[in-house]
């Protein structure tokens, strides 16, 4: 890196020599490893002299904004992170939730954005066994995973469809092999994400009380293992990579692609899983961004004690690793654990029968310093607090957008009324966005350890508990242009269309864990977005009651200095009480009346069907009443708990008629629907009013829900029938739609296929 | 006519967790002997071009754009007339 | 009656099966059986599941058949014991040469998981005699390998032989002539590639796979003048 | 110490998937001249003895048994000293 040297003297001296501590200063190399002079200089003052080429990679690790959040943490206070049922908030590997008899769930959500973005299948792959670490790292049996996708428009673009064909083979390859079912996620297009496709992983899963593991390396003189895959010099510098911004040279920096090997994977989840039961670990985290340097300071700064390791017991892949390269390695499927003095035998006979190492590689130390050592030299030693907690923090200038300056005047009566409203809604259900995501979740393995219950195509996935009556709904939403025309209503709504999801499905919203993926916060009008995403979102928590109890920052999501929509995925958990409320949105039976709950406003800012006409995203998206909202939320829930729905489906993108169009093609049943109204036609059906659902109910509960819903001040209208071949819809007595299921079914189904096809 | 016989192999230090595997249970069933195993690809190709150094030209090009992922695989070809 | 269900290293629809025979058969008992294991003459049927075996690396079912516990399904095998590989256990099934032919890729080269409408073609197997021949039954499959192969002398025979026990009615993978299961001449010896235990259930979708497993206890039933 | 290069290809016999889906993306990318492509595998063994012959026998016994399903697919090697 720094200077040349012949090969002589690289064969001289047995290590690849390396810049000396004045030379990292006099020559700023820091900067190379991402470290700003200020930050630098920091690190010089906590230290008390120069750091080593080592020490300065430690720092400029676990100092990037993946692993530090230097420029989220205040904002990320904002979140209620609080409640009766949470029994781990963000913090540890992922958050747990209390669900009753002693059983909890976990989970988390998480960005590979960047690395997908180079290497689509093994970085969505290595995003999805990085996040399933996260949960049995903390003791849970993982039981679910879902994916949250952006990619640009895929229509005629040849890069967005390999980007897009090779996520989702990366994504089902790594969740098909280990045996965890992908039950659920959304795939958004958008010209914003061209450059810069979105990947978020989630993974779910259970836990009972007296299992919950910690990340900490308590108790002096306790041996610290190092378990799993061997060391390799994969995606050194991974971390810091991440946290920039893709330029044209992204390219070069290929090398810092990792392979994935979900096989190694499922050993080691069973291993570590037999590990927690025999009762050895004292804490245990997984070895994701900045592996071996994060893990380790982490665990140690946690628990208040230091570490010492010996690099040369690290198992390793590669001849000659470095110390640094060895501290940074992002080798995949890699678990560091602490354990109980005495137990390190009984540990390792565990691994053993899995056929995986087990290396004792250092002890939990009482001075609060991380030190390591190779071939008998102490080779670094910082205190592990300025490595896990110093990290500076950032507060960035936040300014209004000028875009949402400009788009205050925007009036929806501008959008050309469509001539033929048959058309307008195939055309509504083939845009991508829309479409079935079939061709999606038809190569992830969503059955596999039999207990999907409502598997992908409705509105949240289910997962039962076995022997109980329980079951979990899961879901991942966020509507990036929402977000971006207003990021606080944008974000108020990702958190409460999540909750209107899992309510659909017969469930009661626990908590949440979020995706922050955002553009470049130094730019003041990228991190105004960030800020009011989030009060947005906390509002939303607060009143809907799901505290966030896990997430992820993603930031620098931009290519060429411009940002994809700001996209702050919610992924939200639910607990169905009894298996016996599970609903889905295929309307079930015919004659059943359509009950149409909330109020129609004239709001297409931001909606598909704005973008389907207008070819662009302007104007103010929809406005939340998060009390509406939670009104609406209960009386459905409390239908369904009551047995009075047979089927449920939230209105989203594309508005009623898109709802409509839904449930009849999932069901196979048609639909005559008569609509009653002030708006202009094209406003009432494609307007993406919040707070609404449609319902199928048999003719004799329909009274008992039209009083439940005067009684919560919840609108509710009978708006038609199920039943027939066609879809028909009159609006203010006029035909407007009529068309048959089936041709809708093929607009929507046959879309994504057919463009993947071409 | 030429018939293009490609060989597409993982990068030197990208992790091949399918040759792992492979030596692994050669060691389990005795073959010892076999101290590392790496897969790649191959592949044959019927190349309708008469020019020998277009379709040196041509078979570069499929392979930097199909053949081979070059994020973390390295190629090489042959070409053989006939 | 007694149920082995081997796990491999990678297996990943152990627990599946194990729970179905647990769920469906009340008077049977299972075990899991590592793939170490050298003696399985406890069991009066042995259950070779899904998953990925050794990360299904080489070839699926590749490395797998050289397990020690494979010896002993080839003796039960040959003992006339019944023997059901699903999935990746078809696939290990098939390397192993207890049933003829291979497995390809997918001809879509992607991974499908779906439920499949599957036609019960013979119903005097150990595996299949609660079906009515010709039935047609909802399976789910999920597999990125289950192009069954075979050359032309060896369909013929199987296809005289009645080897044939499950076809799809709408072919997802390109096997030939649809073939979703084949047995041994013997008719102990089963592979398949759909799931009948991801079908036992009707919260799950379909409870067509039962009858697979209360067949094999019949069977065994009727073999040891009821247990 | 050799080196063996194995090749393992799908019989003339059978119908490669692989194969085929990689021609057509070829001709959808303009490689029209891509007549025919067919797919196997391509492996690197590092071989720990001294005798050729040994070494052959032995590479051979791997393919057998392990590296090609002979059912379906054929193989060959090349041992390359040092
Ligand atoms: N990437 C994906 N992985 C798995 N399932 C998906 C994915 N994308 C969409 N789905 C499934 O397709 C269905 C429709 O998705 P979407 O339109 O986003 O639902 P909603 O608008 O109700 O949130 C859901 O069941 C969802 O889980
Ligand atoms: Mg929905």
């Amino acid at each position: 890196m720094a200077q040349h040297k012949t090969r002589e003297d690289e064969q001289k001296q047995p290590q690849v020599s390396e810049p000396t501590p004045d030379q990292i200063y006099e020559q700023k190399l820091y900067r190379e490893m991402g470290l700003t002079d200020q930050e630098y200089d920091m690190i010089v003052n906590l230290i008390g002299r120069r750091p080593n080429y080592t020490e300065t990679g430690l720092y400029s690790v676990m100092w990037s904004e993946h692993c530090s959040y230097k420029h989220s943490r205040p904002v990320l206070r904002r979140f209620p992170t609080s409640g009766e049922r949470v029994l781990q908030g963000p913090g540890e590997g992922a958050g747990i939730v209390d669900i009753g008899d002693d059983q909890a769930v976990v989970f988390k959500i998480e960005s590979h954005n960047h690395p997908s973005a180079i290497e689509p299948y093994q970085g969505a792959a290595t995003g999805v066994g990085g996040i399933i670490r996260d949960v049995f790292s903390m003791g849970a049996r993982p039981i679910a995973l879902l994916n949250s996708l952006r990619f640009g428009e895929l229509k005629d673009n040849p890069r967005v469809k390999y980007l897009f064909e090779h996520v989702v083979e990366g994504i089902a390859g790594y969740g098909n092999c280990i045996g965890i079912p992908t039950v659920g996620g959304e795939v958004v297009f958008d010209k914003s994400y061209d450059g810069n496709p979105l990947v978020n992983a989630m993974c779910v899963g259970l836990i009972d009380h007296d299992k919950i593991q910690k990340g900490v390396a308590k108790g002096i003189g306790n041996p610290v293992m190092y378990v799993g895959a061997s060391t390799g010099r994969d995606g050194i510098h991974g971390a810091t990579f991440a946290s920039e911004e893709l330029g044209e040279d992204s390219d070069s920096k290929r090398p810092a692609v990792q392979v994935g090997d979900p096989f190694m994977e499922k050993l080691l989840l069973e291993a570590c899983l037999e590990l927690i039961d025999s009762g050895a670990v004292v804490g245990i985290q997984d070895m994701g961004a900045a592996g071996l340097t994060s893990s380790s300071a982490e665990m140690a700064s946690k628990a208040g004690n230091g570490i010492e390791l010996n690099l040369d017991l690290v198992p390793q892949r590669e001849k000659g690793m470095t110390p640094y390269e060895m501290m940074l390695s992002e080798s995949q499927e890699r678990m560091l654990v602490v354990v109980e003095k005495g137990r390190e035998e009984e540990v390792k006979a565990i691994f053993d029968k899995w056929g995986l190492h087990s290396q004792v590689i250092g002890k939990v130390t009482d001075d609060k310093t991380l030190r390591l050592t190779h071939r008998g030299e102490v080779v670094a030693e910082v205190p592990v607090d300025s490595l896990a907690e110093d990290a500076p923090v950032y507060h960035c200038e936040s300014t209004i957008a000028r875009y949402y300056e400009e788009n205050k005047g925007y009036d929806p009566h501008t959008l050309p009324e469509p001539s033929d409203y048959s058309q307008a809604l195939k055309d509504l259900l083939a845009a991508p966005t829309i479409a079935s995501k079939e061709w999606v979740y038809r190569q992830y393995d969503h059955m596999v350890r039999t207990s999907t219950v409502v598997r992908p195509g409705s509105d949240a996935a289910v997962v039962s508990i076995r022997g109980t009556k329980k079951a979990l709904a899961m879901t991942t939403d966020c509507n990036g242009r929402y977000v971006y025309l207003d990021p606080e209503q944008g974000g108020a709504i990702a958190v409460a269309e999540a909750a209107r999801n899992i309510v659909c499905s017969g469930a009661e919203p626990l908590a949440i864990t979020d995706c922050l993926n955002f553009g470049n916060p130094e730019k003041p009008e990228i991190f105004w977005q960030f800020e009011k995403a989030v009060d947005g979102m906390s509002e939303s928590c607060r009143v809907l009651n799901t505290p966030v109890i896990s997430g992820n920052v993603s930031f620098y999501n931009e290519t060429s200095g411009e940002a994809v929509y700001p996209t702050p995925v919610v992924g939200m958990v639910g607990l169905v009480h009894d298996t016996e409320h599970l609903t889905t949105q295929d309307f079930k039976q015919e004659g059943d009346h359509i009950l149409l709950i909330g109020e129609t406003k004239p709001e297409l800012g931001g909606s598909e069907y704005q973008k389907l006409v207008n070819g662009k995203i302007e104007g103010r998206p929809p406005v939340i009443d998060l009390e509406t909202e939670q009104k609406a939320q209960k009386l459905v829930l409390e239908a369904i708990q009551n047995g009075l729905v047979h089927s449920a489906h939230d209105l989203a993108e594309g508005g009623l008629a898109v709802a409509l169009a839904e449930s009849c093609i999932s069901g196979g049943i048609g639909a005559s629907v008569s609509l009653d109204t002030d708006l202009r036609t094209d406003h009432m059906l494609f307007s993406e009013s919040q707070s609404r659902f449609l319902l199928s109910v048999a003719e004799e509960h329909v009274a008992k829900l039209q009083k439940m819903a005067e009684e919560a001040g919840v609108p509710l209208k009978d708006i038609g029938r199920t039943g027939g071949r066609d879809v028909h819809v009159s609006v203010n007595g006029k035909s407007v739609i009529t068309v048959p299921v089936t041709d809708l079914e093929s607009a929507w189904k046959g879309s994504i296929p057919s463009i993947m096809k071409g | 006519m030429f018939k293009a016989l490609v060989y597409v192999t993982l990068k030197e230090s990208v992790l091949d967790p399918q040759g792992n595997a492979v030596k692994d249970s050669l060691h389990s069933l005795g073959f010892n002997e076999a101290a590392d195993v790496r897969i790649g690809k191959y592949m044959e190709l019927e190349i309708d071009l008469d020019d020998k150094s277009q379709a040196e030209q041509r078979v570069t090009e499929m392979c930097e754009k199909l053949l081979a992922n070059t994020v973390i695989e390295d190629y090489r070809f042959e070409l053989i007339e006939g | 009656m007694n149920f082995a269900v081997i796990v491999f290293p990678g297996s990943n629809c152990d627990v599946d099966m194990y729970k179905a025979i647990e769920d469906v058969l009340e008077d049977a008992t299972v075990d899991y059986v590592w793939h170490a294991e050298k003696d399985l003459s406890r069991y009066d049927a042995v259950l070779l599941p899904g998953g990925f075996s050794y990360g299904d690396y080489l070839r699926p079912g590749a490395i797998a058949r050289f397990a020690a516990v494979m010896e002993e399904v080839k003796k039960a095998a040959d003992a006339g014991k019944p023997v059901l590989g699903v999935c990746n256990g078809f696939q290990v099934l098939l390397e192993a040469g207890l049933l003829p032919g291979a497995m390809r890729r997918n001809d879509s080269l992607k991974f499908v998981c779906e439920p499949e409408e599957l036609i019960v073609e013979n119903n005097h197997t150990v595996f299949t005699s609660d079906y009515d021949k010709g039935e047609q039954i909802i399976i789910p499959v999920a597999h990125g390998d289950g192009n069954y192969y075979c050359d032309q002398q060896t369909l013929k025979e199987l296809q005289e032989n009645g080897q044939i026990v499950f076809r799809y009615a709408e072919n997802p993978n390109g096997s030939v002539n649809d073939i979703a299961g084949i047995c041994n001449k013997q008719g102990n010896v089963l592979g398949m590639m759909p799931h009948p235990e991801r079908a036992v259930h009707q919260l799950l979708g379909s409870e067509d796979g039962r009858r697979l497993f209360t067949s094999i206890l019949k069977y065994w039933r009727e073999n040891h003048g009821a247990a």
